[in-house]
This record gives structure tokens, C-alpha cells and sequence, in this order.
């Protein structure tokens, strides 16, 4: 299996929606006139995730992000569409298959202090999923794991963080420990919601370049899921942008940033500031204005016609644009890309 | 250009039960009337010290141990805090709280706000009030009918732009803006930026522009000031430190490495290893030996002094003596 | 936006009163059955009184005739659920019979004119310690808040917790022995004396006895609300919008008494009417200690009469106001907080 | 390892409530109370308290409503105290014509101004055992105070009152001394003998009593005639006099500081009992309705709402007086009331816990409810449902004490607001008899304030910032 890695699909979502009807307290739903609204996190996204490709979710909040990490990590089930996990139906799993699930793909949250109970020592932590998943083992053989684990994040000697609890470690460490966590247990795959917008600049790369180590280790895939547009050219293989529950470009990172198609992209490039000089004086271009609308409400049409700078009446009248080829595996959702 | 504010061995030390913290320990700089200066460092290096303690109002259990500001030539420090509220803040100085979404009293609607700082600073009408509210609102982007909303009916761009306006309208000189656009996301954050941009020109502002983000304040500030550990390691114009001369500090020069860029793919970015020091007792000679990477001996016993090594460009480091 | 909430929240209400209602009549039953039946019996000896020359045979066919059909009357001969679902209806409808033995002043024996005379007694008494407490425990706790740590938060706060176990009407027996007995101040109980003074002198002999009552009530107070307050005002004291306020210039005393109160306003009168909700209990026989004639010393001498019926409509008129007073502490709650005055999301 | 994870969370805890003055002295008087509920058989003044509280015969020997002993402290005019005068001197000599005459001695020394309201002497007797009760006064006089004789006793009590017995022989005392005059207006009747024994013998005798302190002998002649089957054992006096014990004696004659003692454990009890069940309900009730949320979350916040909807002690009242319940009933119902206090504070906790990223973090890993439950969210809200728990303790006894005080409490054990009701029945708050109201209440208050100390403490330290609503 392994030696077709790079081509072989991994994960394949398929057209996968998740609409949330919020469950409301009294006051809230009496706030909200009565109406309930259906939130549509994410509407019907399809992606393919090679085997040992870091594969990057960018979008602003609110654009269902979160939710599509969520929504492959299975900790939510979605309301409509497939997902396909080493070409097997991974939509709907039994209790039993889902745990087999949990032991193959991961998770690296942001914040890593949050991510683990204060009160387990970092030994705790790391036997968690190990108690959980019921791996057997007498205390050494477990420590064994774990020291393991701990020195594939280059927390060396292992012996000396165990005894240790989170708040006793910086920022950099946390995330180590929580990413030795999700190793544990072999996965092949890690999701990754913003594991590094919580840490110092200082130290952010440390992590990422940590995290490149021990994909390359392991063979392990990513989905990274980040609104940081740089990182995710420094990190990424892979890049799909999205807004509002959908993708609306899709590609090589390089391609992607060099090359954007659909203004909305262009809009988050030219959005980004950079650490260069004689920017001070220049008021930046920018083609969108206004702010994301609620999923609750989704504009008809292209649904970025209500901040595109280029829309034209087409956008919202005619059905939504589907993610179009333009070769070289970049896809975009714009009607009017050749033109603007 | 005239200095508008001036700091001058500033200290000031947070006293909690386990000792003293020290925040700001020794600072000195100016900000010229109608310039950006931006204040950058890791967190917890003082950033947000140095906010509340230029507009006289350091956090509990802060205390000024030290040294003087002069804002407009007046050292507000021994000033009785009646006419520092009635004179200098908001007056002369303004500030933007880091997180703003925050800065809304949830029980009062917009309007009320904004008016009863009005009224607490000049003499004048409800209707010109409210005139010379909706003017500013509008100037931020944002619709007069903002003023009739409590702050849970707007999202957070809206609010940051109330606050911003909130700022500005008595026309102080000065605006601290503590990292203003943290919270928000890329495309709210460069509007905000352009926002500022546009309003120091109108009115002739003077920014002191706190934030972890040197990108960002490549863009924003005319000089830039480097924090360590409660000290500046750095100081100096933005030609200089993100242009061709580059940064003299290697503090500075490691965080610019590992600042990620967008149009240019790198392979390896670079990262400071270990943590900021405890500022109860901050490690002898200079504060950032135990992490640089151009270390000398030195470095471990002395303390280096913040001197000029170009035009307006200082740097504490004693690489950069000899 | 707030119409809605308020007509739901009192629909609500109701409903949540009647299902409660209901569980109490199901819970009382048989109590309340063996009652009617005897005073069924009562009904037809006295009936029967007025009936003269009968044979016994005749007289047995009376009573048997009269008490099937007041058996049918009461509904005493429908299933189980059926007659307390009756009963509900009987209670929510303030139709609550006749009592044992007790009368009201004007010598009814109509429960509802019995238990409904002395809910004003009641009302008085406690609204007004009520607007005192809240009054004096909010003072008191800004100025705890002011200083957190300071002298008067922590004597305030040793003696919030001195006082906080202590049965307000044992404290009654104190004050009664100490200012009737010892000192003969005040009268011992009642709202008026015998014979009732008219003119501006009833309203002072209402005053000369309330006053100890209220007293008592007060003393021990408006501690909790003082406390709640203390806690509530020091958390929002450290929110940022508080020290934004006071950047802006705000002098202290708006950022206090505006800011900080107006944004505690909702959590504190939820808090501080809840409290008065809770000692309504301590209330019942608080009452009884004064001889206060309203709903708590209703429930004593209904105790020492065993009158199961004014007992039952007591029970239910307390949780009708109980009631009433949590309805009104989220419609207060809602018209003071604009999240949901206003809507919008929370 | 547990073990000592609990031992460090226990010891970084106390290096916490060590610095609260009102936690300790809380902590204290909560451990005094143990102490003193543990030893209360050694303690308790009446052995029998807790089973004859409501027996008349048993406090028959002491004066009704007689002031705590102390009170003289601060008389001008001393009162006796009621003694129990035990272990006699005993000389047994053989009679003539066969048989013992025991000879029991018992010293009483007087010293106080007012004489005692009766003396009374019991003994267990088997057999047919005659009496006599003599005293020998410190002036060298000496009374023949009374005869008694039952027949056919099998080891039962006697109990001979001097009040009841000597009224003759003490009118025979008091003529030696008496004018005729004085005399023709007194009969046996009206005399006092107790005051007559203990007053000096002069001519003023039958007016003011006028002390005769010193050492006092009573002694009791047995004559027992059929040494074989017959016996006199366990004799004992009383001296019964109109100030008693540490808290003085009630209406009915009994010890209000005995009672006082009985009652302390059930008011620990009753409160430790129903604030316990009641809070590891709601933290239960609490982490359910907040973990599962939605339709689970709704049906248990609207069962939530009716029971809080209804106010506790009303209902316990009506239920109370029509059920006539057991002490273990009141508390079941208190708990069916209580539980909902936590409630609200766990509910929103919990919610606030679930959706910390490390629930999240182990739910990622695969971990199911019970383990999400049972090992992240119940360590971290036990702690804090601790100082609920401690600050529910107060009002499950103050309830317990008013429906008592009501007269509704359970007759079969003694609390102290059963004591309340009797001095508020006997009319204690008009007399002004204030050590039958003020103690009780007093520990009611002082139970509260320790736990209340106890509960503000941990409070404190368990949670810094927590608001509800």
C-alpha cells in the first residue's frame, strides 16, 4: 500500500453538509422573534487528502472551518454527504468502528494548555488514550510508550517531563506533549485546528517545524486548518479556501498564494500584512469591504456576490458556481475569474 | 519634529504577594508629534504596562517605582488624579484596550456611551453631541444608527471601530492602540489598519501602536521599539529595521526570521528557544543571554545600556558596543 | 421582543403552578377526601335535625339518598385521576371549600375569604422589610465592594456568616421576651389592638406593631443580599469595559453607581428576590411568633386546628404568590437586561 | 498513586483554608462537636435523656423551671442547687431479734440562702425493707423526717419525699420553738418541711427563711428483717433545689442542658445527611443535564424549574402535620427539595467544562461518556460542591427545627427545636425563662455560623470568580 504513497487518497470527502439547528434557551428563542434559522457551518464540500500530504483549511471565522475539522475528526456526524477513510464509508460508525476510527486519525487543538486536564500530570495525559483504547500493558511498558512518543517531539529525557503537570511547561512544550498524545496511538493521520495561533511568534516556528519532523517520521497526513494564510504557505502541500460551508479555491499552496483565481482569495492574500519597509504610508487596496454574513443567512447565488468588488447581477441570480479545473489541480468556484 | 510624549526612566513594578514584578524596568523613549510608534515584544514583556502606564492608570497592584512622562511637556506622574481624568486622559492621550469587544458597558447603548464621555469633557447640547457622535461613527465606517444598539447587537469589527471612535472624538493628540485587531481576521484587520491610517492623517495623530505582530507593524509604524523582559532591546526607524539594514538586536533579528512571509516560501523559519525570564528576578547582565543565539560572556554579567549606533536607531546589546 | 418574553414566561408560569398543584393534590388525597366525607356527614346530621316525625327506616333512606348524592356532587365517585384533576381545578379556581373550624373575621367559614383576608396582612409586612433589606444590603454591599478586604468588608462579611444559620424566629422569641416582657415597649403580637383605634390612630397602632416585627426582619436581612452584592459588584469591577469607563474620565461615583450597577442590576435582583423568595419559609412561623395574622400564622393555628382544608389552600395560595414572585423576578430580570429586552444574541 | 494525588490536592487545599481565621475556628467548633457527639455517653448528665425525654418519672426528682446552677454566680441570695447525693455512708449492725439495720449516711453540705424545694430519697428494695429518714441538722438537733414502708417489693424502686412525708414531723419540730400563738394559725398542711430542715430553729422559724448553713448528715435506718431474701441497694438522695445542672431545668422538670447535648446529633445529622445526599444529587442531576443537553437538557431543566418552583417549607409543613413523619421522612423530603440548590451553579460549570478544549481533547481520543463523566468533569466539581454542601448544612437544620417548632417534628428522638416548641408552649417568652429559649436557638445559630465558616472558606478557595446567571 505504502508504495504508492503521494498518489493513494487517504480521506475523501464528498459533498459532506453540516447544518445546525441551534437549540435555543427560552430567552434566546424569544430574542430570536421565534424563528429558528438553520446555521449551515459547512454546505456541501468535497476534498481528496493524499497519503503524507499536509492538506491546509483556511478561512476567516465563521466560514465553518472548525466545523469541517470536526466533522472529520467525527466528533459531530454530518447532515448530508460521504466521507471515505482508506476507501472505506467512514460517514456513520458504529460505536465500536468509531473508536478504531479514533486510533487512526487525531487531533491537535490550538490551545494546547486547554487541551489537557490541569490536574493529570503530563504522565496522565499521555496514558489517556492508551487506558482509553485499552492497549495493554503493565507501568513500564506503558512508560516505554510513552517515553517513546515523548522523544518523537524532542522532549528529551522523556523521564523528566512525565512526573510534571501542563502549567509547568511553556507554551511550546504543551503542544509538543498534546502532539505525543495523538501519537500514541499510531494515527495516520492528524487534524490540526490552529495548533500554533496560541503560541509566541517566537516560538511558533518550533512547532511547525516539529510537526513537519514528525510527519516526514511517521508518514503521517495533516489537515491543518488555519485563517493564518503565512503559515500555511510555510506548512501546507495543499491548500482549500474557504467561505461560508464551501471551498472556493482549491490547489498547491504556491499556486494558490502566486496565483489567486477567485476574488475572494486575492482578498485574504492582499489582506495579510508582510514585514517590509515603506508600507507605512500606503492605505492598502482592498477589493472587499463589509464583513462575513451570518451562516444563518446566506446570501443566494455566488454567496460572495455580497462583498465582491466584481459582482455583477449574474452572481446572484444564477445558481451557485460548482469548483471548476483549471488544470494542474487547481479549482476554483468563480463564474467570473477570466475576466477580473 | 516636537516631542508630543516623552518617558523617561520609566519604572513601574506590579507587587504581588510572591515580590515585585518588573514590568517596566527603566525605559526611556519619545514619540514626535504626528508618528506611529510601534511597541513589540513577546507577551508578558510589558507592552500592555507600557499602555496603562503612559495614560497614568496602571493596573492593581501596579505602582510607579520611578521616573517621569511628559505628555505635552507636563509630567502627569505627581498630577492628582482629578486632573489627569479631567486633562490629560482622553483629553490629550487616548487608548484603545486590547480586546474592545470588552470595552462596551453591555447595559448602555452605544450613544449613551459615547455621550456621557462627552459630557464629561465638554460643554455642549445634546443635539450637537449627538451631531458630532454620528460624525465620528461615520468616519469609522459605521451607520448613526449604531448609536441606539447595545454592544451584543454589533460583531466585533463594529465594536472595535466603536471603540476607536470612542478615541478619538475629543481629539486627543495621542492614541495607545493595544493590539487592536488581534481578535479579528485578516480582511477586518487590514480595513481597521487602513481606518487608522486614514484618521492619523486627517487629524494629525500621534500612535502608539502595541502588538506580537511585526508584520503588521511594518506596516503601521514610523519606528519601532522592541521590548524585553520590562526593557527595550531595540529602538529604531522602520527603514531601518525591516529594510535593508536590518535589525541590530538579534532578539530582533530572530523574531523577524521566524515571522512567517506570505509571498516567499521558506524552508526553514527560525524560533527562539525557551521562555521569556520570570520578571520577579530577571537573570543578571542582559535579560535575554540565557536565549540568544550570539551570546558572549559578557552578556551574563553586564548589563548592556540602550545606545545609539545610527540615527535614531538605539539598540541594548553588547554585540553591537564593542 | 420583551412582549413575547413576558407572555411566555408567564404562561409558563401558570403552567408549571398548575402542574404543581396538581402533584400536591394527588400527593394529599386521602387527607383530603377523608375531610370532604366528614364534612359530608356533618352536612346530612344537620340536615336531618330540620327533618322531624321520621321513621327510622325513612331516615336511614334520607341519609343514604342525601349521601349519594353528595358524594356525587364533591365527584367523590369518579376514578382516582379524575377526582384530582377535579381537585386541581377546584384549587386553581380558588374554590376551596369549607373549613373545620376556623372563621374568618367576619365569621365565614369559606376557606377562600379565610386564606384571601390575610394575604394583605402579609403583603405589608414584607414588602416593606423587603424594599428596607434590599435597600440597606445593596448600600452595603457597594460599599464592601469599594474596599474588598478593607475593615467594613470583613466585619460585614463575619457577620454575614455569624447570622447565617440563624432562625429569624428564634430571634423573634428574643426581641418579644426582651422588648414586650422585659421592657414593655411594644405589644406582643397582633396588627391591632383591642378594641381597633380609627382615624389617624389606627394607622399609628399599625405602625406601634410593626414595628418589631420589621425590626426583626431587618436585622438579619440584609446580610445575604449585602454579601451577594459584595461579590457580584467585585466581579464586574475587574471586567475591562470598568476600566475603559474610568479612561474615558468617568468619575468614580458614575462608574459605581452607573456603569457597575446598572450592568449588576439584573444578576442582583434576581439574587436579592430569590433571597426574599427563600425566607418566606422562615416567614410562616415567623409570623406565628408576632401573632401576625397573615398566611404564616395561618398555617399555625390551621396546624394546631388540624383544619385540613385552610391547611391545603394556605399550601396552595403560598405557592401561588412563591409563584408569582419568580415570575416577576425574570420579567424584571429580562426588562433590565437588553439582551433580552432587545434580543440580538446573547 | 491516586492516593497520593488526593493527599497533595488535600494538603495544597489546606495550605489554603489555613489562612482563614473563620475556616479554622469553624473547622474547630465542627471537630468540638464531634468530639462531644462521640463521648455524649460519657458526657450527658442524664444517661437516659435521648430515651425518656418525654418520660415524666423520669425527672420527677428535679424542680420545674429552676435556673442553670450558675445563675447564683450572680444572685444576691443563693439558691440550692439540686445535687444527687450517691455512695453513702454504710454501717450494717445486727438487730435484736435478728435481721440488719442498715445505716445509710449521706453528708450535705448548705450553703446556700435559699433552701432546697424538696429532698428525696430512692433506693431499689427487695423484699419487705422498712425506712426511716432522719437528718441531723449542724446545730446538733436532728428530725425524724419520715417513715416508709411498702410491701412485697421484688427489686423495685422507692422514693420517698421529704415534701410529701415529713410534713408532720417537721410540724413537730417546728412547735418546740413556736409561740402558741403563731402556732393556733399554722397547720401541717401549709408548712414547707424542706424549708424547715434547712432553717435556723428559732422563734421566727415559720415566718421568713432564715438559712441554717453547714453540715448537714441525712440519714436513712433500713431494717432488714429476712437477710436471705431481702435487701436494700443503689440508695441515693436528691436534693432538689430551685437552680439546677449547667442550663437550668424546663417546665416539665427536665434538664435543658441533657437535652441540648441529645439534640446535637441529630442536627448534625440532619443537616450533614441532607446536604450531602442532596448535593451528589445535583452535581449528578447537574453534569447530566448539562453534558447530554438538548432534549435530555430541557426535560430535566423543566423538572428542575417545578421543584424549584415550590417553596420548601410550606410544603414540609402541610406534609409534616398530615403525615406525622419519622425524622428519616422530613429529610427525605428536605432532600427532595435540596438537591436543586446545586443544581444551576454544576449546570453551568459543567457546561462551561464541556466545552474546554480537553473534553474535547479526550472525546478526539475516543473516550466515551462515563470515562468524560466520571474522570474529567466529576473530580473537578466535587471540590466546588463541597462549599455547597457546607453552606446547605445550616438551612437542612434550620428547617428540621421549625417544623419542630411547630410541634411537628418526630416524638421519638430530641432536637432542639422540639425543645423551642415546649418553652414556646410553656409560655417560656412570657416568663421570661431564658435559658429554656436562648440556648437552643443559640446552637442552632452557632451550627450554622461553623459551617457557614467552613462554607465561605472553601468558597474562597474553590472558586475565586463564579458567578451564576
Amino acid at each position: 500500500m505504502s508504495e504508492i504513497k503521494g498518489d493513494e487518497i487517504l480521506l475523501r470527502v464528498e459533498k459532506i453538509k453540516k447544518h445546525f439547528m441551534p437549540h435555543l434557551t427560552l430567552a434566546q428563542s424569544l430574542a430570536a422573534g421565534g424563528k429558528k434559522r438553520v446555521v449551515k457551518a459547512v454546505d456541501g464540500i468535497s476534498f481528496d487528502i493524499k497519503r503524507g500530504e499536509i492538506f491546509g483549511l483556511i478561512g476567516e471565522s465563521g466560514s465553518g472551518k472548525t466545523t469541517m475539522g470536526k466533522l472529520v475528526m467525527k466528533l459531530i456526524t454530518p447532515t448530508e454527504g460521504r466521507m471515505f477513510f482508506e476507501g472505506e464509508d467512514v460517514t456513520f460508525l458504529e460505536k465500536m468502528a468509531s473508536k478504531t476510527y479514533r486510533t487512526k486519525v487525531q487531533m491537535i487543538f490550538q490551545d494546547p494548555y486547554a487541551s489537557m486536564n490541569p490536574r493529570f500530570k503530563i504522565r496522565d495525559v499521555l496514558t489517556e488514550p492508551l487506558i482509553i483504547h485499552k492497549i495493554k500493558g503493565s507501568r513500564d511498558e506503558r512508560d516505554a510508550m510513552i517515553a517513546k512518543a515523548l522523544i518523537e517531539v524532542k522532549m528529551t529525557p522523556p523521564a523528566e517531563y512525565m512526573a510534571r503537570y501542563p502549567h509547568m511547561l511553556s507554551g511550546g512544550q504543551r503542544q509538543r506533549v498534546a502532539t505525543a498524545r495523538t501519537l500514541i496511538l499510531n494515527p495516520k493521520m492528524l487534524v490540526a485546528d490552529e495548533p500554533v495561533s496560541m503560541i509566541d511568534l517566537s516560538t511558533r516556528a518550533e512547532i511547525l517545524h516539529m510537526m513537519k519532523e514528525v510527519q516526514r517520521d511517521m508518514n503521517l497526513t495533516y489537515l491543518y486548518i488555519t485563517h493564518d494564510l503565512s503559515t500555511a504557505r510555510y506548512f501546507t502541500d495543499r491548500i482549500a479556501v474557504m467561505y461560508l460551508g464551501r471551498i472556493v479555491e482549491m490547489g498547491k499552496a504556491d499556486d494558490i498564494i502566486d496565483n489567486p483565481l477567485h476574488p475572494y482569495t486575492r482578498a485574504l492574500i492582499d489582506a495579510v500584512p508582510e514585514p517590509q519597509t515603506g508600507k507605512v504610508d500606503i492605505v492598502k487596496e482592498l477589493p472587499i469591504s463589509g464583513e462575513i454574513p451570518s451562516p444563518a443567512n446566506i446570501p443566494v447565488g455566488c454567496r460572495f456576490h455580497t462583498r465582491c468588488p466584481y459582482a455583477k447581477p449574474e452572481c446572484s441570480s444564477l445558481p451557485e458556481p460548482e469548483l471548476e479545473d483549471v488544470g494542474g489541480g487547481h479549482l476554483h468556484a468563480c463564474r467570473r475569474y477570466k475576466e477580473i | 519634529m516636537d516631542s508630543i510624549l516623552k518617558v523617561e526612566n520609566l519604572k513601574m513594578f506590579y507587587h504581588t504577594s510572591k515580590g515585585a514584578v518588573r514590568a517596566i524596568d527603566d525605559i526611556s523613549f519619545e514619540l514626535k508629534a504626528g508618528e506611529t510608534l510601534g511597541l513589540v515584544g513577546e507577551s508578558g514583556c510589558g507592552k500592555t504596562s507600557m499602555g496603562t502606564s503612559i495614560l497614568r492608570m496602571p493596573t492593581a497592584p501596579g505602582r510607579y517605582e520611578s521616573g517621569r512622562i511628559y505628555i505635552d511637556g507636563q509630567d502627569v506622574i505627581p498630577m492628582p488624579e482629578k486632573d489627569v481624568r479631567k486633562s490629560i486622559r482622553w483629553e490629550k492621550i487616548a487608548m484603545v484596550f486590547q480586546g474592545a469587544m470588552n470595552c462596551l458597558t453591555p447595559v448602555y447603548t452605544i450613544g449613551r456611551q459615547m455621550l456621557e464621555t462627552l459630557h464629561e469633557h465638554r460643554e455642549m447640547d445634546d443635539k450637537q453631541a449627538v451631531e458630532l457622535i454620528s460624525e465620528y461613527l461615520q468616519l469609522v465606517g459605521l451607520p448613526s444608527e449604531v448609536m441606539g444598539r447595545y454592544p451584543h447587537e454589533l460583531s466585533g469589527g463594529m465594536k472595535q471601530r466603536v471603540v476607536i471612535a470612542t478615541a478619538l472624538f475629543l481629539k486627543p493628540k495621542i492614541v495607545i492602540l493595544d493590539e487592536p485587531t488581534t481578535a479579528l481576521d485578516v480582511i477586518v484587520q487590514a480595513q481597521i489598519i487602513n481606518l487608522l491610517k486614514k484618521l492619523k492623517s486627517t487629524f494629525d495623530l500621534s500612535f502608539i501602536f502595541i502588538t506580537h505582530d511585526l508584520a503588521l507593524e511594518a506596516e503601521v509604524a514610523d519606528r519601532l521599539c522592541v521590548m524585553y523582559a520590562g526593557k527595550i532591546a531595540e529602538i529604531g526607524p522602520n527603514s531601518s529595521i525591516y529594510g535593508a539594514r536590518g535589525a541590530l538586536h538579534p532578539y530582533t533579528e530572530k523574531l523577524l526570521q521566524a515571522t512567517p512571509l506570505l509571498h516567499k516560501k521558506v524552508d526553514n523559519l527560525s524560533f527562539i528557544p525557551g521562555t521569556p525570564p520570570d520578571l520577579i528576578d530577571p537573570p543578571k547582565g542582559c535579560r535575554f543571554n540565557p536565549r540568544c543565539h550570539k551570546v558572549m560572556d559578557k552578556c551574563r554579567t553586564d548589563e548592556p545600556p540602550l545606545i545609539e549606533i545610527e540615527a535614531g536607531h538605539q539598540v541594548a546589546c553588547w554585540r553591537c558596543t564593542k | 421582543m420583551y412582549k413575547w418574553f413576558a407572555a411566555k414566561r408567564i404562561l409558563k408560569g401558570v403552567a408549571i403552578y398548575a402542574i404543581i398543584i396538581f402533584l400536591l393534590s394527588a400527593l394529599f388525597n386521602t387527607v383530603s377526601e377523608t375531610t370532604q366525607r366528614s364534612q359530608i356527614e356533618e352536612q346530612i346530621r344537620l340536615e336531618q335535625t330540620k327533618l322531624k316525625n321520621l321513621l327510622p327506616a325513612q331516615l336511614m333512606a334520607f341519609q343514604a339518598e342525601r349521601r349519594a348524592s353528595l358524594i356525587k356532587q364533591y365527584k367523590l365517585d369518579r376514578p382516582f385521576i379524575e377526582r384530582i384533576v377535579f381537585r386541581t381545578i377546584d384549587i386553581l379556581t380558588l374554590n376551596f371549600g369549607k373549613s373545620m373550624n376556623i372563621k374568618s373575621s367576619k365569621g365565614e367559614r369559606d376557606v377562600a375569604s379565610i386564606v384571601g383576608e390575610t394575604i394583605p396582612r402579609s403583603l405589608i409586612l414584607f414588602s416593606v422589610a423587603a424594599a428596607i433589606n434590599i435597600a440597606l444590603g445593596i448600600f452595603l454591599g457597594l460599599k464592601q465592594a469599594q474596599r474588598p478586604g478593607g475593615k467594613l468588608d470583613r466585619t460585614t462579611s463575619l457577620v454575614t456568616m455569624i447570622v447565617y444559620g440563624m432562625p429569624v424566629w428564634w430571634l423573634a422569641m428574643i426581641i418579644i421576651m426582651f422588648f414586650v416582657y422585659t421592657l414593655k415597649l411594644f405589644p406582643s403580637g397582633g396588627i391591632h389592638s383591642v378594641p381597633t383605634p380609627t382615624g389617624i390612630m389606627y394607622f399609628l397602632d399599625m405602625v406601634w406593631h410593626i414595628i418589631l416585627p420589621l425590626f426583626t426582619l431587618i436585622v438579619l436581612g440584609f446580610w445575604g443580599t449585602s454579601y451577594v452584592t459584595r461579590n457580584i459588584v467585585l466581579g464586574i469591577l475587574q471586567e475591562d469595559y470598568i476600566m475603559a469607563a474610568r479612561a474615558r474620565g468617568i468619575p468614580e461615583n458614575k462608574v459605581l453607581f452607573g456603569h457597575t450597577m446598572r450592568t449588576a442590576a439584573p444578576p442582583l435582583m434576581t439574587m436579592a428576590i430569590l433571597g426574599l423568595l427563600g425566607s418566606i419559609g422562615g416567614a410562616i412561623v415567623f409570623e406565628g411568633i408576632f401573632s401576625w395574622p397573615g398566611l404564616g400564622n395561618l398555617y399555625w393555628i390551621a396546624v394546631q386546628q388540624n383544619d385540613v382544608p385552610v391547611l391545603l389552600a394556605d399550601l396552595a395560595i403560598t405557592v401561588g404568590l412563591y409563584q408569582m414572585g419568580l415570575i416577576l423576578l425574570d420579567l424584571i430580570y429580562g426588562f433590565l437586561d437588553p439582551r433580552i429586552k432587545v434580543g440580538g444574541k446573547a | 498513586m491516586k492516593i497520593k494525588d488526593f493527599s497533595r490536592a488535600l494538603a495544597e487545599f489546606w495550605t489554603e483554608f489555613r489562612k482563614s481565621a473563620s475556616g479554622l475556628i469553624g473547622l474547630g467548633i465542627l471537630v468540638v462537636s464531634l468530639l462531644v457527639v462521640i463521648f455524649e455517653p460519657i458526657i450527658l448528665p442524664w444517661r437516659d435523656a435521648n430515651t425518656k425525654w418525654r418520660n415524666i418519672d423520669y425527672w420527677i426528682d428535679n424542680s420545674a423551671g429552676a435556673p442553670p446552677a450558675w445563675t447564683n454566680l450572680f444572685a444576691k441570695e443563693k439558691k440550692a442547687v439540686t445535687t444527687r447525693l450517691e455512695s453513702p455512708g454504710r454501717v450494717e449492725s445486727d438487730m435484736e431479734g435478728g435481721g440488719k439495720l442498715v445505716t445509710l449516711t449521706f453528708p450535705y453540705s448548705f450553703t446556700a440562702d435559699r433552701a432546697p424545694l424538696d429532698l428525696i430519697f430512692r433506693a431499689t428494695i427487695n423484699g419487705d425493707v422498712p425506712v426511716t429518714v432522719n437528718v441531723d441538722r449542724p446545730d446538733g438537733t436532728s428530725i425524724e423526717l419520715a417513715s416508709h414502708f411498702e410491701q412485697g417489693l421484688s427489686n423495685q424502686g422507692i422514693r420517698v419525699t421529704v415534701n410529701n412525708e415529713a410534713k408532720d414531723s417537721t410540724f413537730a419540730f417546728v412547735k418546740q420553738f413556736l409561740s402558741d400563738e403563731t402556732l393556733s394559725s399554722m397547720s401541717s398542711g401549709t408548712l414547707e418541711p424542706a424549708n424547715i430542715v434547712f432553717s435556723r430553729a428559732d422563734a421566727a422559724m415559720a415566718g421568713k427563711f432564715a438559712a441554717l448553713k453547714g453540715d448537714y448528715k441525712l440519714v436513712v435506718k433500713a431494717m432488714v428483717f429476712d437477710t436471705a431474701n431481702s435487701s436494700i441497694a443503689d440508695p441515693f438522695f436528691v436534693v432538689s433545689g430551685s437552680a439546677s445542672g449547667i442550663l437550668g431545668t424546663d417546665d416539665m422538670k427536665r434538664d435543658v442542658f441533657s437535652g441540648l447535648l441529645a439534640g446535637l446529633k441529630w442536627a448534625l445529622l440532619i443537616g450533614i445527611m441532607t446536604s450531602a445526599i442532596s448535593v451528589i444529587v445535583g452535581v449528578l442531576y447537574g453534569i447530566t443535564s448539562a453534558y447530554f443537553g438538548g432534549v435530555v437538557d430541557s426535560v430535566m431543566q423543566f423538572i428542575y424549574q417545578v421543584v424549584s418552583s415550590m417553596p420548601l417549607l410550606p410544603v414540609l409543613i402541610v406534609v409534616s402535620a398530615i403525615f406525622k413523619p419519622s425524622i428519616w421522612f422530613i429529610v427525605m423530603v428536605m432532600v427532595l427539595f435540596f438537591w436543586t440548590g446545586s443544581v444551576m451553579t454544576v449546570r453551568s460549570m459543567a457546561l462551561q467544562l464541556k466545552e474546554e478544549t480537553y473534553i474535547e481533547a479526550a472525546k478526539a481520543l475516543g473516550s466515551n461518556n462515563r470515562r468524560i463523566i466520571f474522570r474529567h468533569m466529576l473530580p473537578i466539581l466535587i471540590p466546588y460542591s463541597f462549599a455547597s454542601m457546607a453552606l446547605s448544612v445550616p438551612s437542612a437544620i434550620v428547617y428540621e427545627s421549625t417544623v419542630s417548632l411547630l410541634g411537628l417534628g418526630d416524638a421519638t428522638i430530641v432536637t432542639w427545636g422540639q425543645i423551642l416548641h415546649d418553652a414556646m408552649a410553656g409560655g417560656a417568652v412570657l416568663n421570661g425563662v431564658w435559658w429554656w429559649i436562648i440556648p437552643p436557638g443559640l446552637l442552632i445559630a452557632v451550627m450554622g455560623m461553623t459551617f457557614a465558616f467552613l462554607g465561605f472558606a472553601m468558597d474562597k478557595i474553590l472558586h475565586p470568580k463564579l458567578q451564576t446567571r
